[in-house]
């Protein structure tokens, strides 16, 4: 039976410097597997046979395909296939102005959409230089740390879901956080009058203030989310099936998820001490001492872990902020009354916040027009994606399922 | 090994402990158990003025503003029967349900008030054009209510930088 | 009145014929018992996720089943064009025929099943363990790959599986000192059922048992052949309609047998307070199968390498030992005694 | 940008200024310099944008390729620089130095089409094989309104 990996005990793993940055020695520098192996040359145990997964498959999270070489049943090459949902939105964004453009990219990454607008709206801001009032900062840190909480929800859901299907106590689980996510959106839904696409943000600041008494029931929901927590933990942290089918999955090389670009918590349970709430704080971040937590076995129980200690970390900085919302306005520019109100200067920006997945940036060019000439949204999806090459070899197809449903990746920010 | 297996045993005690919780889906669509807040926006309104005219006045803010680019307005100036001034009408007004992002552009730009969303759905249709509002369509739905919080005006007050009072959002 | 007793009796008297109608009684409680089990199986799963489950068909849904049963009825019978076309259509009934006919040597009377063997518990084993065949049938001849994936990962279970389940039923034979199933619950008379009498390796025999068919039965956390989250839907990928009903059944069906044995073996049967009878077998069985749904509906799966492990380097020994153990006790009660 | 990277560029370019949106690298030694941010610690890729500039009066067309890197950890910061081509010109890939790259400079070929030098495996990404033109280019027809959706 596999028992309890080791480095999730408490003990300080030995450490390897690498540019300055402390790794943890045990999964740093790993091998790498040839990401475009010719599959002619490879001379299989078992007997070799090509599986396509996806994109009509239960657990490709939407529509990934991926192309799996299999030896008996471990995989010895995997090559994703993405753009199932390719919906041009850069080209959209292109022929938008900064009015219109917000409520495009909640289409992108339709589990948070929030970090999405936040990470466009803030290029804007960049661009024209306006500093959105107190009020409007603590309001978007607040909805920014729920929308993290809401999509962490989802990420366990699935995840669980991915191991114990949709008929078993995957779905159980994935039905408990189904019941939490619903609370805190229906918070949003209060605020923003929607569940899913806000547009709730704009240029300068936030489209709403807080309604009436919304403060109690931030504070009760997260009291309630916090008690269910425990719930999901009973059901995962300790289940010895749950640790069989994650401990030791699918170690990320620390070096090699950086250098993919990988980010979020995909990172850091790779022992990287990064977040760009901490690291470069933006909104009301630098107003909170953001505690990160960091785990070093970089196996898809650390990712696990590292999302449940998010959450966690996410309610306490909701409750310290929500109980003192500076008083002000909440926009810095005169609210628009048509589709120019905004007048972009020329300029170049690139803007990254620390979405649930990672570092979601955008990076615009201006040249003075009404709507910019380029607008590249940078999503962490598709760099967790683009990891599955390396992760998937000597894996077998069960394994794959679970180290792809570690990444969180949301294919409709992957595919944009 | 065996601590493992105990742990285990957790799990069924949890899921043990929600057997007898409250059930939380809503039976839709015989029973809704929780109501949208007064923020909701699903449809859309055309509201009168205090005369009892179509409070809209042809401007295109909002034809020029929806991302989605599904609002037609074709307006036209004429005289009112009830003050006698003249403004522009429109002649119609087209709104593409199928296409909308509900992204509330349109009621954020609006001058005189006059869209508005609605915290109720319009009926299912069993074809496309049953999804394409008219203006006959939207003001019938602004006599019907079900009217959201947000005015054009409420929204930009809520907005305004100048504002005083911290405390915006009130209905 | 009489004379239809009397020929009643009389058919009593002749074996083959009172094979037959206890054989067909049985197999049709025990489909309704079946269709029952799903109904409760969606209510208590909707039950445990907070949910309502069927609600519309029937008071709390009960009449769901049925409605399922017509829709799969009607569906068009899909024949993927690159299945061997004869195999294909020939393994649903034979799920459905070795399901079924390992009901006739499990009793759930004190008079005895419709065929009281001599070896009763080995022949019920044998039979059931023979699904195997069929699901192998059915994951070949989709000539699909994860239909083939499946029905690997599906023989390579039951045949480990079928080990520990053997030797774990045999606790109770060495024990009652008999394979018949009706002297085995005889041998239980006076609260001496096996689980808990002798104390120790009876209860981790029923334990072993259990887990052992709940991976016969391809139950979570041991369902790996079906794993819908990751093989698709398994063996039964290119099924649909009543063919994939005939699987679905065949799968309660195997459950609900599967808990008659381990009643039969380990909680004394239809032994129980007050009168003894069919109330209670049905009612230790019924109470088998919803903790192997409540188990279902709470856990997640193994690994199928994770599974085969478990089974080679746990359940296997541990069933040799608990065999000796028994044989052991055996010998120092008969001593005793 | 930090002083570090800022040195960098002065030396290795010959710049008086580094502005903050980043130099113009040229492109036979943007791995050179990459690989050297790689060892200052810029181990974490964040974008490579391409941006079509069509011809205009004064200017013929032309391609930028912008990238980023991030030093990750307390106190992260960005390096930024860009990379200018003409419209038949390529640029050598980075997708060695970064594993990152790789998908990036293919998302970017497949949208904007550049040409990128020593890719190991440069197809489209994000649209079919058999797609036609690049749509992030700007003589790329735009979006035409169907009104009422069809």
């Amino acid at each position: 039976m596999v028992d309890a990996h080791p480095s999730h005990e408490p003990v300080a793993p030995a450490l390897v410097e690498v540019s300055g940055l402390s790794l943890p020695a045990a999964i740093t520098h790993l091998p790498r597997p040839d990401p475009y192996l010719n599959v002619e040359d490879y001379e299989p145990e078992a007997d070799a046979m090509a599986l396509n997964m996806g994109p009509q498959h239960p657990s490709t999270h939407g529509v990934l395909r991926l192309k799996l070489f299999l030896d008996g049943e471990i995989c010895f090459k995997a090559v994703p296939y993405v753009g199932y949902l390719h919906r041009g939105v850069e080209k959209l964004l292109e022929n938008r102005t900064a009015i219109q453009s917000v409520p495009y990219v909640d289409k992108n990454d339709y589990v948070s959409p929030l970090t999405g607008e936040l990470a466009l709206v803030m290029a804007y801001e960049a661009l024209l230089d306006v500093e959105p009032p107190p009020r409007a900062q603590v309001l978007r840190t607040i909805l920014m740390e729920l929308q993290r909480i809401a999509s962490h929800h989802l990420w366990l859901g699935t995840f669980c879901l991915d191991m114990g299907g949709a008929l078993g106590g995957g779905s159980s689980v994935f039905l408990y956080n189904f019941r939490e996510r619903e609370l805190i959106l229906d918070l949003l839904e209060a605020l923003t009058g929607q569940r899913m696409h806000y547009n709730a943000l704009m240029v300068g600041g936030n489209r709403h203030d807080v309604p009436p008494g919304w403060e109690e029931k931030v504070l009760a929901t997260m009291d309630r989310v916090e008690d269910r927590l425990a719930e999901y933990e009973a059901m995962t942290v300790d289940n010895h099936i749950f640790r069989s089918r994650t401990v030791g999955v699918g170690v990320l090389d620390p070096l090699l998820a950086l250098e993919a670009g990988a980010g979020g918590a995909n990172l850091r349970a790779s022992g990287v001490d990064h977040d760009l709430r901490r690291d470069a704080p933006y909104a009301a971040y630098g107003q909170v001492d953001v505690r990160i937590p960091v785990e070093t076995a970089g196996d898809c129980y650390a990712r696990f872990l590292v999302r449940i200690a998010e959450m966690r970390e996410a309610i306490r900085i909701v409750r310290l902020l929500v109980s003192g919302i500076p008083e002000g306005p909440i926009g810095a520019l005169k609210p628009p009354r048509h589709v120019n109100a905004v007048k972009l200067p020329p300029g170049e920006v690139y803007v990254g916040i620390e979405s649930p997945r990672g570092e979601l940036g955008t990076y615009l060019i201006s040249d003075g027009s009404p709507i910019p000439v380029r607008v590249k949204i940078r999503p962490p999806s598709l760099h967790a994606v683009s990891l599955l090459p390396y992760l998937c070899v000597g894996a077998t197809v069960s394994d794959i399922v679970v180290i792809l449903g570690s990444l969180d990746p949301i294919l409709g920010e992957v595919d944009r | 090994m065996m601590r493992a297996w105990i742990d285990t045993l957790f799990a069924f005690s949890t899921t043990l402990r929600n057997v007898g919780r409250r059930r939380v889906t809503e039976p839709l669509p015989w029973k809704r158990l929780r109501a949208h807040p007064e923020r909701y926006r699903a449809g859309f309104a055309l509201t009168d003025d205090e005369h009892g005219e179509v409070a809209c006045i042809a401007c295109k803010a909002c034809e020029n503003v929806c991302p989605s680019g599904i609002i037609r307005v074709e307006g036209e100036r004429r005289e009112s029967p009830v003050t006698g001034k003249k403004r522009a009408y429109p002649v119609s007004f087209v709104l593409d349900m199928n296409a909308c992002i509900f992204c509330e552009l349109c009621v954020q730009v609006c001058p005189s008030d006059a869209i508005r969303m609605r915290t109720a759905w319009t009926i299912p249709g069993t074809s496309r054009e049953d999804q394409v509002l008219t203006l006959e369509r939207l003001r019938a739905n602004a006599r019907e209510g079900h009217l959201s919080w947000a005015t054009p005006g409420r929204l930009r007050a809520m907005q305004d930088p100048e504002r005083k009072n911290g405390e915006g959002g009130e209905p | 009145m009489s004379r239809v007793l009397d020929a009643l009796r009389m058919i009593w008297e002749i074996g083959w014929l009172r094979g037959l109608v206890v054989g067909f009684v049985t197999l049709t409680v025990v489909m309704l018992i079946a269709a029952f089990t799903i109904w409760f199986e969606r209510k208590w799963s909707g039950r445990m996720q907070n949910r309502p489950g069927p609600t519309e068909r029937g008071y709390g849904g009960w009449l769901q089943i049925f409605a399922d049963f017509f829709k799969l009825l009607q569906k068009e019978n899909l024949t993927p064009t690159a299945t061997d076309r004869r195999l294909f259509d020939f393994v649903p009934p034979i799920v459905v025929f070795v399901v079924l006919s390992s009901l006739a040597v499990v009793p759930y009377v004190p008079q005895g099943p419709a065929a009281d063997a001599s070896v009763g518990v080995l022949l019920a084993l044998a039979i059931s363990s023979l699904m195997v065949f069929p699901v192998w049938a059915a994951g070949w001849s989709s000539n699909n790959k994860w239909a083939l994936l499946g029905a690997m990962r599906a023989v390579a279970q039951s045949i480990s599986y079928e080990i520990p389940l053997v030797l774990s039923a045999l606790v109770p034979v060495i024990l009652a000192g008999s394979f018949r199933l009706t002297e085995i619950v005889g041998a239980q008379a006076d609260w001496h059922w096996f689980a808990f009498w002798p104390p120790g390796p009876g209860l981790a025999a029923f334990v072993l048992f259990y887990l052992s068919s709940l991976a016969e039965a391809n139950r979570i956390p041991f369902d790996i052949p079906e794993a819908e989250s990751e093989l698709v839907a398994g063996a039964t990928t290119e099924y649909g309609g009543m063919k994939f009903g005939m699987f679905y059944l065949g799968e309660y069906v195997h459950t609900f047998v599967a808990s008659s044995l381990a009643a039969l073996l380990f909680f004394g049967g239809w032994e129980g307070p007050g009168p003894d009878g069919l109330h209670w077998m049905l009612a230790k069985a019924l109470i088998l199968t919803a903790s192997v749904i409540h188990v279902r509906w709470t856990l997640v799966r193994y690994r199928s390498d994770q599974l085969l492990r478990l089974c080679w380097t746990y359940f296997v020994p541990a069933a040799l030992v608990l065999v000796f153990a028994a044989g052991l006790w055996r010998i120092l009660a008969g001593g005793l005694a | 940008m930090p002083d570090d990277v800022l040195a960098l560029f002065r030396t290795r370019l010959g710049l008086e200024e580094v502005p903050p949106e980043g130099p113009f690298v040229p492109p036979e030694t943007l791995p050179d310099i990459v690989a050297a941010l790689k060892e200052m610690g810029f181990l974490l890729f964040l974008y490579c944008a391409a941006t079509h500039w069509p011809a205009t009066e004064n200017r013929p067309e032309a391609f930028t390729v912008a990238y980023g890197l991030r030093r990750p950890g307390p106190g992260s910061s960005t390096a930024r620089l860009r990379v200018r081509i003409p419209a038949d010109g390529s640029i050598p890939t980075l997708s060695g130095l970064f594993a990152g790259a790789d998908w990036q400079e293919r998302e970017q070929y497949d949208l904007v089409g550049i040409h990128f030098e020593g890719h190991p495996d440069l197809r489209r990404l994000m649209l079919p094989e058999d797609w036609e033109g690049h749509p992030l280019r700007k003589d790329y027809a735009i979006d035409t309104h169907h009104f009422p959706w069809r």
